[in-house]
């Protein structure tokens, strides 16, 4: 019995989220104090079962969870090195929202209903993580869809359901693209789990045809959280989201998601070999290569700030991608890592234009001249959550970089290099400026005073970037030791 | 009863059948007033079961349980007529209408500001 | 072909004699007391030399009672339909041949 | 001779029916209606359906036709206000009517085809043994001469029960659809009238008597509690129409008794079967059915009446 | 109680109670609820074992055998409409409690209609006599549009009255074809018939029996088609849901609508199981496929929160038509046959709690218009959360009923490489989802008086507070809806008994294929 419950372990994580965000809807508009301790007991638990498992799995236990659906079709969570790596990154960073939510949504309306679909939203993403095949993963996709829309619409300006509207449209459309690819799919091979390496190389004899459409169709439904171009139109639209739902959609939930279902995909359910043998993998990479120069090209005619780090987590996500597509180790390690690092440093950069926006109304690049001495913790965090997406060494962007750009010569894809180097180049180009700005540019004269905010506010508003920015700095520094995302990719690549 | 003359009869009250279920839908689909409309119906209503007796009574000898279906029948015929007519009386009250029609779904003016239908 | 048949085809020619007349009058006669005056009288009359003439054919005193039965029940009914008839067109306009609201269907 | 009575009987049909539907008047129409039900009753009798012609007789034309007059009068009170829409189906009436008619022939043709394939036995498709059949062979084991009636009680007790409902449904639905709305008087003779009296003093007595007749003889003759139930029905018509009987908003307990009385009867029994273990709706004996005839026609005739009435209930006298 | 008995009590314990409630409408006010919530539960609690143990139950009332006598009989489709009947039945019934209270004039005549409607919804369900079927469907009818007239507006009557002259039409044309299908087979009980209609219709072409037979059958299609709201046929719909007062609408888009296409089941996959239908299943489907569409099109263009419901319901009958194409395929049949299962139980429970849910949000803000429902998040949390909950099963997004259906039809329409059935399903969800999405944006948009800076108060006057009698019964059913779809092994279980003939045995569930 108590192994079963721990085997279930993946179970509660998910669940956890799920009960929180009911306790949360039951508990109603007035009870804050409440609702925060319920948050936040939530956040701590949640992170305490992940390092018993992250203890369990670094000495070879795994855990699993099925539930039979249909005749042939089961709900299966697992937690294997891969998803830790996934499920530790959204469960430490859904803290540090919440905190800083906390103080955001301080003087808002709804805190109940937002609060509510924002544990729900996490608990997607840890069904995401521990989804143990491509059915379970899809339920839980669609969950977050669902579950993000409300926080997208949270202010229910038009312009917000506007932007909500065009979430649907594209992610929607992108759940019917991937419910064909996994009809087909699990016609074609019934009930498969995610196994590594993949399972399907039985299946594919005189089905390539067949397997390259069903790449394709579930590619593209990732694709569009994992906004690849050309499906990304979303994602500039979602920014009219308060700005903890930004941080959320494109460090931990959304996109990531996308990301790492495409991750599953390749390596977990076709495997490398196949991808490579179908010829499809290399067609992903020259999507995500594209996606990276557009999205930088972009962001840098952004004048919005949330609008160009937008723009650049177009550009940086694909980095995953590409890694996952190019195939082989080293191109793989640099992409999976880089789902830790790039989590880290755009949270970061949200949170940082979050308080801004807050605390000085401020929306527009030019309107930062001088405000790095104006909130030094903010400004600090900032500039180095910037400089790492920039990859200048040795901060943590600069090793997925490398490793990404030695993967592709290894896996025979020079151009990649050339890709990566632009997109550096560009990355300069748009985050100096306003580091420039931020710290050697006087104070413009017609900034407004700083809303005034109760401590506790503005310490739960502060106190998360200044971590994350931290972490991101330690992460570059220790990256050689076993603990670290790094070390924790390695196992995973190079697990038996 | 000899067959030739049943068979000959009940070809006879075929034919009828038939006229009369054909002067029903003629009468259904014409009609204006829905007080002619019900009118009609019942005619069809009495075609198809004669129809029902006439095809059912094979060789001359009259078949019981047609006969039981068709009393059966005629009693939900007048229960569903009477049901009809109080419906008609009502709505004649309420709209002073004693048409409808059957074919269009009219959608209720969207202009219509306080329209709570709980 | 017996006595009873010739008597009971005779009556039921006097009777269809008096239905003709009765109908006739119905159609013909200016309005609507006339027009009663007609039918009621003569349908009656027909209706009894019909009745008259199942009787012989059954040649049954029991269908015979029933028979003089149904005539009286139809005789009773006539009266007070007629009477009925009458006192209504009475109210309207005597010059018309039946009550106004029947003439047509209800204007739309 | 019999043949070209039938040819004549079902020209008046054709003949009737048309006039009812393409009649200029309304109320001309009505009563062709009405006269189409008593030749049809005739023709009923012809076929070889003597139950059905007293139920044509009586329902079909006697109580759909009071129903039809009564609400005509009601709808005639004024004048409608709205003006009709433009109707496409009307276009459509004549040869849909054709089309119907020509279907409806064709196949009845084929039926019977085959049945005088199957009864001159030289048909190669073997004759089903149809229900009919199957009730004729049974009848003689049973208590009662009138195969109608025993397919009614005892085969299909089933469907009578349901068909009860119905009426009962159409009772509810009727008080439901005219809401709170006081009923209607309907009333046509002045009931001061010393012949409507004398009239009513000989009809009612004597159709009172004639279902409790219809009622008896159901069992071996034609007839049975519909018919009856009818007939009753019809003399609570004529007292309400000469106002000696008058609806009320909602019924006395007395009246809602009786009301639901036929099915209840018909329920207890159906149910009580299976205390003494025997099957569901298998009824003990002549008893029985003659207890569960006489509610049903008690029922029948209320719910009738009230369903003319328009009234919840009914009572003495004058309004 | 022996299940036999708490087969026929389906039917018979209703009219018990409805008669009791016209004696004594007073002392009898807590039966029809009471009835419907604990009585239905049981009885089926008592009968639903003896059915999945034992097989298909058939009882020959007063043990006169069929043609003779009338059979009822209870497989695995027939016990999942009666659970649907007595779920959604009961949930409507309590929310109902508050519109129609028992004591009130009106409900002395409402709730004897209500447990009517029921009974006729249980007797058309186990009937196996297409004579008997006539009745209950005439039983059925007459009470559901007595039911909407309750409503007593000018519209609600004018509905009725459309609603009842079409009903009367198809009601004539069933017996009609039930008629020459007697004349020609000498029975009436539809499995039977399945012998002779099998040897008459595959008989040599333009023999009169061939002819009669199939006119017989189309006859009754139509008859159904019309009772089932199926494209082009749904004219009657969505004036009736939509003027019916709010517990009605629910069970006629729940129970009325589907009795059409149970019917149309038994008959095409039973009663013509030995035809060969393959023309008439692409008829059906096709005529689904338009429904889908066209009905997804006009919910997304009206402006009446109900009428959306409504015309969803057209929308959704659609799918339960794609259902004769995909079981033609004997590998897909199967998981067809799940799927037309799961989306009859789905859609019954989601479409009566987003009814319930509609009826609570329009008493709630005062007002049926969509541009009305500004603030409603705020004043009713719960009815707004049912209808996305059961919205989330119509659009069958997981994890939920209306999910593992149209997985399930996916498939089907995969294995036999049937493109056009798969796109219509995909069309439709997303369709769904858009006019889902019309209603709760509706909702989410920030009332102009509480735009930001505007005092608090001024949103909190936007609508009034909903009985929980009214909003419960729309969540309970919504999360039911949704829940399914994580807990469908009984009703798996059930619809493996008595399958159609056409399909073989089902999967089982966890097993491998």
């Amino acid at each position: 019995m108590t192994e079963q419950l721990f085997a279930a372990l993946p179970l509660w994580l998910v669940l956890i989220s799920l009960v929180t965000a009911l306790l949360i809807f039951l508990c109603g508009e007035a009870r804050q104090r409440l609702r925060t301790t319920l948050n936040l007991l939530a956040a701590f638990l949640k992170l305490g079962l992940i390092a018993v498992m992250l203890r369990a799995v670094q000495g070879g236990t795994t855990f699993g969870f099925r539930w039979p659906l249909l005749p042939g079709l089961d709900l299966v969570l697992k937690a294997d090195a891969l998803t830790l790596l996934f499920a530790t990154l959204s469960a430490s960073l859904w803290l540090l929202t919440t905190v800083y939510a906390i103080g955001y949504m301080e003087r808002s309306e709804n805190r109940a209903r937002f609060f509510g679909f924002f544990s729900l939203s996490v608990a997607a993403t840890m069904g995401i993580a521990t989804a143990g095949n491509l059915f379970t993963f899809f339920i839980f996709y669609e969950l977050l869809t669902l579950s993000t829309w409300p926080l997208i619409v949270h202010r229910g300006t038009p312009a917000s359901l506007r932007g909500g509207r065009v979430y649907l449209y594209y992610t929607l459309g992108g759940s019917v693209l991937l419910l064909t690819g996994l009809v087909a799919l699990n016609g074609l091979a019934p009930g498969q789990d995610f196994i590594p390496r993949g399972a399907l190389a039985p299946w594919s004899v005189g089905h390539d045809d067949e397997l390259r459409v069903i790449f394709v169709l579930i590619a593209a439904g990732l694709g569009v959280k994992a906004a690849l171009v050309p499906l990304h139109g979303w994602l500039p639209q979602a920014m009219v989201a308060p700005a903890p739902v930004s941080a959320l959609l494109h460090a931990v939930a959304v996109v990531k998601a996308g990301a790492f279902g495409i991750v599953r995909l390749v390596e977990e359910v076709f495997g490398a070999e196949l991808v490579a043998r179908l010829g499809v993998g290399l067609g992903l990479a020259w999507v995500a290569g594209t996606t990276v120069l557009y999205g930088s090209v972009r962001a840098l005619a952004q004048t919005d700030l949330k609008k160009r780090l937008a723009w650049s987590t177009v550009s940086q996500v694909s980095y995953v991608v590409l890694g996952v597509a190019l195939g082989g180790s080293l191109a793989l390690v640099g992409g999976l890592v880089h789902l830790v690092h790039q989590g880290l440093l755009k949270i970061t950069l949200f949170f940082c234009a979050g308080v801004w926006a807050e605390r000085f109304g401020i929306h527009r690049i030019d309107e930062l001249d001088g405000l790095g001495p104006r909130l030094p913790w903010i400004g600090v965090s900032f500039s180095v959550a910037a400089l790492g997406m920039i990859g200048l060494p040795p901060m943590v962007g600069f090793i997925s970089k490398w490793l990404l750009g030695s993967g592709a010569i290894a896996a025979g894809q020079p151009w990649v290099v050339g890709v990566l180097v632009a997109s550096t180049l560009l990355n300069a180009a748009y985050f100096l400026p306003l580091v420039h700005r931020l710290w050697f540019r006087p104070l413009a004269a017609d900034v407004p005073p700083a809303v005034p905010l109760g401590r506790g506010a503005i310490t739960a508003m502060t106190l998360p970037p200044v971590v994350t920015a931290a972490l991101a700095l330690g992460m570059g520094l220790l990256a050689s030791t076993a603990l670290s995302p790094l070390g924790w990719v390695r196992l995973i690549v190079e697990r038996p | 009863m000899s067959l030739l003359m049943m068979s000959g009869s009940g070809a006879v009250y075929l034919l009828a059948a038939a006229g009369i279920i054909g002067i029903g839908v003629y009468g259904l689909l014409s009609a204006d007033h829905l007080l002619r409309k019900l009118l009609a119906m019942n005619l069809l209503g009495s075609g198809v079961l004669l129809l029902l007796v006439t095809l059912a009574s094979r060789g001359g000898t009259p078949d019981p349980v047609s006969h039981a279906l068709v009393l059966t029948g005629l009693v939900v015929t007048v229960s569903v007529t009477a049901f009809a007519l109080a419906l008609l009386d009502r709505l004649y009250r309420e709209t002073g209408e004693i048409r409808i029609d059957a074919a269009s779904d009219d959608p209720p003016d969207p202009a219509d500001p306080a329209d709570a239908k709980p | 072909m017996g006595l009873n048949d010739i008597a009971s085809t005779l009556l039921l020619a006097v009777a269809a004699f008096f239905y003709l007349a009765g109908t006739v009058g119905l159609l013909r006669f200016p309005d609507v007391h006339s027009r009663l005056h007609a039918l009621t009288k003569a349908d009656n009359l027909g209706l009894l030399f019909v009745c008259l003439a199942m009787a012989l054919l059954s040649g049954s005193a029991r269908v015979a009672a029933l028979l003089a039965v149904v005539w009286l029940l139809a005789l009773v009914a006539s009266a007070v339909s007629a009477h009925l008839v009458a006192r209504r067109a009475l109210q309207f306009d005597p010059q018309a041949p039946a009550p106004a609201e029947h003439r047509a269907e209800p204007p739309a | 001779m019999t043949l070209a009575l039938d040819a004549l009987l079902a020209l008046a049909l054709l003949a009737l029916a048309l006039g009812a539907v393409a009649g200029a008047a309304l109320f001309r129409s009505i009563v062709m209606f009405i006269v189409f039900g008593v030749v049809l009753a005739l023709a009923w009798g012809r076929i070889g359906a003597p139950d059905l012609a007293l139920a044509e007789a009586a329902i079909g034309a006697g109580l759909t036709g009071a129903l039809l007059l009564v609400s005509y009068r009601r709808l005639v009170r004024t004048t409608p206000r709205r003006t009709p829409r433009s109707r496409p189906a009307a276009r459509l009436a004549l040869p849909l009517g054709l089309l119907s008619a020509a279907l409806v022939l064709g196949l009845g043709a084929s039926g019977f085809g085959l049945e005088d394939t199957t009864t001159a036995g030289a048909g190669t498709v073997a004759v089903p043994s149809t229900a009919g059949q199957a009730v004729l062979a049974e009848m003689a084991s049973l208590p009662l001469d009138n195969p109608v009636t025993a397919v009614l009680l005892i085969f299909r007790g089933y469907d009578t029960l349901l068909e009860l409902t119905v009426l009962l449904a159409a009772y509810l639905g009727a008080r439901l659809a005219l809401g709170g709305s006081p009923p209607l008087s309907a009333r046509s003779a002045p009931a001061a009238l010393p012949m409507v009296g004398a009239l009513l003093a000989i009809v009612v007595p004597l159709s009172a008597l004639v279902s409790l007749h219809l009622l008896h003889a159901g069992s071996d003759a034609p007839g049975g509690a519909f018919q009856g139930g009818a007939v009753l029905a019809a003399a609570g018509v004529l007292l309400v129409l000469s106002g000696r009987l008058r609806a009320i908003g909602s019924a006395p307990t007395s009246q809602r008794l009786l009301l639901v009385l036929g099915t209840l009867t018909f329920l207890g029994f159906a149910l009580a079967a299976r205390l003494v273990g025997a099957a569901l709706f298998t009824l003990p004996g002549m008893w029985a059915i003659y207890l569960i005839e006489s509610a049903l026609l008690l029922s029948i005739a209320l719910t009738l009446v009230l369903l003319f009435a328009a009234g919840g209930g009914l009572a003495w006298g004058r309004e | 109680m022996p299940s036999h008995d708490a087969l026929a009590l389906l039917v018979l314990a209703p009219l018990l109670a409805a008669c009791l409630t016209v004696l004594a409408p007073a002392a009898w006010r807590w039966l029809p609820v009471v009835g419907t919530l604990v009585a239905l539960p049981v009885l089926l609690a008592i009968l639903t074992p003896a059915v999945v143990g034992g097989g298909t139950l058939v009882l020959a009332l007063a043990g006169h055998a069929a043609p003779l006598g009338i059979h009822l009989r209870a497989d695995g489709l027939a016990l999942l409409m009666l659970w649907l009947v007595a779920l959604s039945g009961g949930a409507a019934a309590v929310a109902a409690l508050r519109s129609h209270p028992p004591a009130s004039p009106g409900g002395g005549y409402f709730w004897p209609l209500w447990l009517l409607l029921l009974a006729g919804l249980n007797a058309l369900f186990v009937s196996a006599d297409l004579f008997n079927v006539y009745v209950a469907i005439e039983l059925v009818s007459l009470s559901a549009i007595a039911l909407i007239a309750a409503g007593g507006q000018a519209d609600a009557l004018r509905a009725a009255m459309r609603y009842l002259l079409l009903a009367m039409l198809a009601s004539l044309a069933y017996l009609l074809g039930v008629a020459l299908l007697y004349a020609q087979h000498g029975s009436l009980d539809l499995y039977q018939l399945a012998a002779g209609v099998a040897q008459a219709g595959g008989g040599p072409a333009a023999t009169p029996a061939r002819a009669a037979t199939l006119t017989a059958l189309s006859l009754i299609t139509v008859a159904l088609l019309l009772k089932a709201a199926v494209f082009p046929l749904h004219m009657w719909l969505p004036q009736a849901h939509a003027q019916a007062p709010g517990p009605v609408s629910a069970v006629l888009s729940a129970l009325v609508v589907k009795t059409g296409v149970y019917l149309l089941y038994r008959l095409w996959l039973w009663t013509a199981a030995g035809l060969d239908t393959a023309a008439v299943a692409t008829l059906l489907g096709g005529l689904g496929a338009a429904a889908v569409v066209y009905g997804s099109l006009a919910a997304l263009v009206q402006v009446q929160i109900k009428r959306v419901v409504a015309y969803s319901t057209v929308a959704q009958l659609g799918y339960l038509m794609l259902v004769f194409p995909l079981v033609g395929d004997p590998r897909a049949a199967p998981g067809a046959w799940m799927g037309a299962g799961c989306q009859l139980f789905a859609h019954g429970l989601a479409k009566a709690g987003m009814f319930l849910a509609a009826a609570a949000l329009v008493h709630g803000m005062g007002s049926g218009r969509l541009d009305r429902l500004a603030g409603a998040d705020k004043s009713q949390p719960i009815s707004l959360f049912a209808f996305g909950l059961a919205g989330v099963s119509l659009m069958g997004l997981p994890p939920s009923g209306g999910f593992l259906a149209k997985w399930l039809l996916l498939e089907a329409a995969w294995m036999q490489r049937a493109w056009f059935w798969m796109a219509v399903l995909l069309l439709g969800s997303l369709l769904a989802a858009a006019y889902v999405y019309r209603v709760l944006a509706a909702a989410f948009v920030t009332p102009p008086a509480a735009a930001p800076g505007a005092a608090a108060p001024a949103q909190s006057s936007r609508g009034r507070p909903v009985p929980l009698s009214m909003s419960l019964p729309a969540l309970l059913l919504a999360m039911a809806s949704v829940a399914m779809g994580l807990w469908v092994e009984p009703l798996l279980e059930m619809l493996a008994i008595g399958p159609p003939p056409s399909v073989g045995p089902m999967p089982a569930l966890g097993g491998r294929p």
